[in-house]
């Protein structure tokens, strides 16, 4: 089996491991953080020794790190609390989102959850109105778009990082700016992006900013949220209880997982050059290879776009999806987000690229990790092209 | 998988899709994949699908003293329908051209295992027959 | 260091750390349980093997759980989730909710938060009323209370199994059918009873349950929430994305937390009988050996009242609660829940229950878990009578 | 911890609270708590604090000569009130009433690094020494 659904998920780097065991271990230090004893102490020490590494991966401070269960929750926390957070204040017109139609489902579902319910306040419910700004063939939904989109109602814009499909990067630190000149808040989903970019939020006035683990060779079940303190953004909880992380999201901290996603930032931070350099030129490597193949198409990218270095996304003519699937099985890739695999639909961001559903559905998603081997990559790519060559040979349709 | 040479057992291994174990083994290893040669003696070919649908099957049959004695398909579409032009294929050789009107749904539908949500496969292979047999009638071989 | 504060969190058992390991390791089955290949679908049913053995200990069916993280996120969830879904029922009037003064924050503050918001929907907000019951000075709200806080607006009963602090069981056997006949909805918040008592939701008409794996020697950061198949308990989702958990609670799933939480639950069925008699044994032998000293008074509980086997709260007359724990560093126990120990505040739950803020303050809970042995509870008891008595001593006021 | 005789790393280790070294030094292991005799020649008391505060202090010194040639203390309160009694029975001996008088909250609150929020462990520290003194006044020893 060759593993390149890196983007999907990532296994536990082998350090990541080894610092969550001492947490885990029936005899390890296993006490609650917010326990005011001993082993509770020790506890919150680690938790907080995590939080500045996950901090120094993203130029953020300690404080401004948010422990969440993974970037969906990060996302919906963004959004939802930050338009919580503003309902509350006494105007009382309609609030704005500008996000793009590429973002990860948990950015568009909360989005459409938030445009069908509104806010809740105690002034009654405030209408929210979303803008999903369609991108160009390339993926790029770029800085003047945005601000074209913007009305004096925008609260709000919510762009990814990186594209968990097409890897494309969006300008967000040319953007960053604009907003924060023009008041309006950034929300930035980097679940993508951490790890694969340098990011430096000391530099970067992004406001929020989505961070998920197991995207980093960290564990699964846990993320962060970036909250900027200076100046402020401002967040409704959306998970009551015992008041924890500044009153911003309950719930017991689980301290091996928290480690966890510590060990992989830190890592992330260490090895990000060496890793890029690696896995992008095996990407690269992969994508001549596959260029054997005629008729195949490379989805998002293009002169000038940076396309973050794990993922290559392409679009094979003449073959249909399921059977493209079907004839790989020692190959775990995907097609579209792991999220929407399920449905079989074919891939939302490709089609916004403006694919057709044909050729969105014969498209595959791959993406490359540490453990990514040149020999990894010669024989996925023999193997593809076999089996594209093998069910276009198979069509009534396909004429060379 | 026709480039692949599998054994049996690691085809099943590879087989995490839950696709049903004959239609599994059709796709993986279609017998009699491909087409006749232009201008082949006896060729009668049938087509039914559109591109549109994501499933085109076509198939050929050679017609010996009115009896298939080989044949051939194409298909575009899901492991299914491979696995629907491979069986028909299969099932078709040794039939007279009546026979092959007894073609069953039921049956194709039970011997494959295809479940409810692809049963369209199976009837586009039945049109595929039917389309063969029409141009069977007019080519009158 | 004798660790007593197993209400607060659980060391794993070496069982659940075994389980956990194939799905944690670097070479492990890593992949996303949502990925349609080959690693992906292996995931998947090791996380349906787990939600399976969750179902089992509470005598539910597999496809009743859905996996969150943790028991204030099942909380949050099913509160929020069922108003909002019954909010966006046409019939604009008032949600009430009735409640006990003793449950969890994660409860309490659930629902300030829903009378502060009220509840967003299509046609404006609702409000939300909350009835907060207080209970008898043993801890216990009768079934018979709750039926006379009912009104026709009456939505859901939220009511703890077993409280947190002082261990007391609540007849949610016995208010179960009789909400159920009236219409209203139960959700019961069972983190500290699963394990420690019998379940059995096959009998019990009980239509949301709350679970959380690390009080149970599973993983912090993995919970569930039972949500009734027949009749069908509905939910709105409170975490928007993929679509995962049928639709209840994207995200993706973190496998090796939940197949933790499967193995603890395992476990606790298999265990149940034996660790009730071993850790109730030493609960009443600690308690006894307390009575040595003059002027204890056990928190909760009274003649016919049940206490789960591994909760004791004592208020100990004389001394000043700071330094009295302070005094004793040498033993991880709790005043009141992990949760507010920080804050330092008198436990709100011993105040519900009629004590004053002093001998509120001056109280321990003190947990027993698997690992307790009658050492552990001879040398704690020891120190607890030698430090108890030093500072009656060392008080001006202690006339003994 | 009166009971305890536990070596000073053990006590630091066994400090998890994060009270300063002083404090918790005197709270693990204070000297001359308690009282003395009734009838002790030479002894007078004081006393500041509420139990409604959560905080009493009580001192007893025996003025020998014009001198503390001895004291005592008991408390009720946290650790760090608790520190204070200790403390200031120690910082007394030997001191003539004038000097006691000389008590400056700001080495108290310094030596036993007394934090903002505690400050008024501090204050019912000084309350006492002055209650003292008014009874040294009154009794004229
Ligand atoms: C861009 C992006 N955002 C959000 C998520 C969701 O993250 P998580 O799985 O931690 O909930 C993912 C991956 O699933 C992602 O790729
Ligand atoms: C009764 C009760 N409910 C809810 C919770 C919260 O559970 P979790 O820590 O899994 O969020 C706890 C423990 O913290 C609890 O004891």
């Amino acid at each position: 089996m060759i593993y390149l659904d890196y983007a999907a998920t990532t296994p536990l780097d082998a350090r990541v491991f080894e610092a969550m065991l001492p947490y885990l271990r029936p005899d390890g230090v296993f006490a609650n953080p917010a326990s005011t004893h001993g082993p509770g102490f020790k506890a919150r020490a680690a938790v907080e020794k995590a939080r500045a590494q996950v901090a120094a991966l993203i130029g953020a401070e300690p404080g401004e790190i948010v422990w969440t269960s993974g970037a969906t929750e990060s996302n919906n926390l963004a959004l939802k609390g930050a338009l919580e957070f503003r309902g509350a204040a006494p105007a009382s017109k309609t609030l704005h989102i500008v996000t793009s139609r590429t973002e990860h489902k948990c950015v568009l579902d909360t989005c459409r959850y938030l445009e069908a319910q509104g806010v809740s306040g105690r002034s009654g419910g405030q209408p929210v109105r979303v803008t999903y700004l369609k991108p160009s063939a390339n993926g790029v939904v770029t800085p003047e778009e945005v601000l074209a989109a913007l009305t004096p109602e925008t609260l709000l814009v919510s762009l990814m990082w990186v594209n968990n499909e097409i890897g494309v990067v969006q300008e967000v630190e040319r953007l960053a700016p604009m907003l924060r000149e023009r008041g309006v808040l950034l929300h930035v989903d980097a679940a993508q992006a951490a790890g694969k970019l340098p990011i430096d939020l000391g530099r970067t006035p992004i406001d929020l900013l989505s961070l998920s683990a197991h995207k980093v060779y960290g564990p699964k079940g846990i993320g962060a949220l970036f909250v900027r303190r200076r100046p402020r953004a401002r967040l409704n909880p959306q998970m009551h209880g015992g008041g924890h992380e500044q009153g911003m999201r309950s719930g017991t901290l689980a301290t091996h997982q928290i480690v966890g996603m510590g060990a992989a930032f830190d890592v992330a931070r260490t090895d990000l050059a060496a890793d890029a350099a690696h896995i992008g030129g095996l990407r690269d490597a992969l994508w001549s290879r596959l260029q054997a193949l005629p008729r195949v198409q490379r989805n998002g990218g293009g002169e000038g776009i940076a396309i973050a270095p794990h993922l290559l996304n392409v679009s094979f003519e003449g073959v249909e999806g399921e059977s493209l699937r079907a004839s790989l099985p020692e190959l775990a890739v995907s097609s579209g987000s792991a999220c929407s695999s399920a449905t079989q639909e074919p891939s939302y961001v490709l089609r916004a690229l403006g694919r057709d559903d044909e050729l969105a559905n014969a498209s595959l998603r791959f993406s490359l990790g540490r453990a990514t081997t040149a020999a990894d990559i010669e024989r996925a790519a023999g193997l593809v092209i076999q089996q594209v060559q093998w069910l276009r040979e198979l069509s009534p349709l396909w004429a060379a | 998988m026709g480039g692949l040479n599998m054994e049996a057992a690691e085809m099943e291994m590879t087989n995490p899709f839950a696709y049903s174990a004959p239609i599994w083994q059709r796709f993986s290893a279609p017998f009699r994949a491909g087409r006749f040669a232009d201008g082949t003696a006896g060729v009668v070919s049938g087509q039914a699908g559109t591109p549109a649908a994501r499933s085109v099957l076509k198939l050929q049959l050679q017609f010996v003293a009115g009896r298939v004695a080989d044949g051939r398909f194409q298909a575009y579409g899901c492991p299914t329908s491979i696995a629907v032009g491979a069986w028909l294929v299969e099932w078709a050789i040794g039939k007279s051209a009546a026979e092959l009107r007894g073609l069953s749904l039921a049956e194709l539908r039970g011997t494959l295992e295809i479940a409810d949500d692809r049963a369209h496969c199976a009837v586009m292979g039945e049109d595929a027959v039917l389309a063969l047999l029409s141009q069977y009638q007019e080519s009158r071989i």
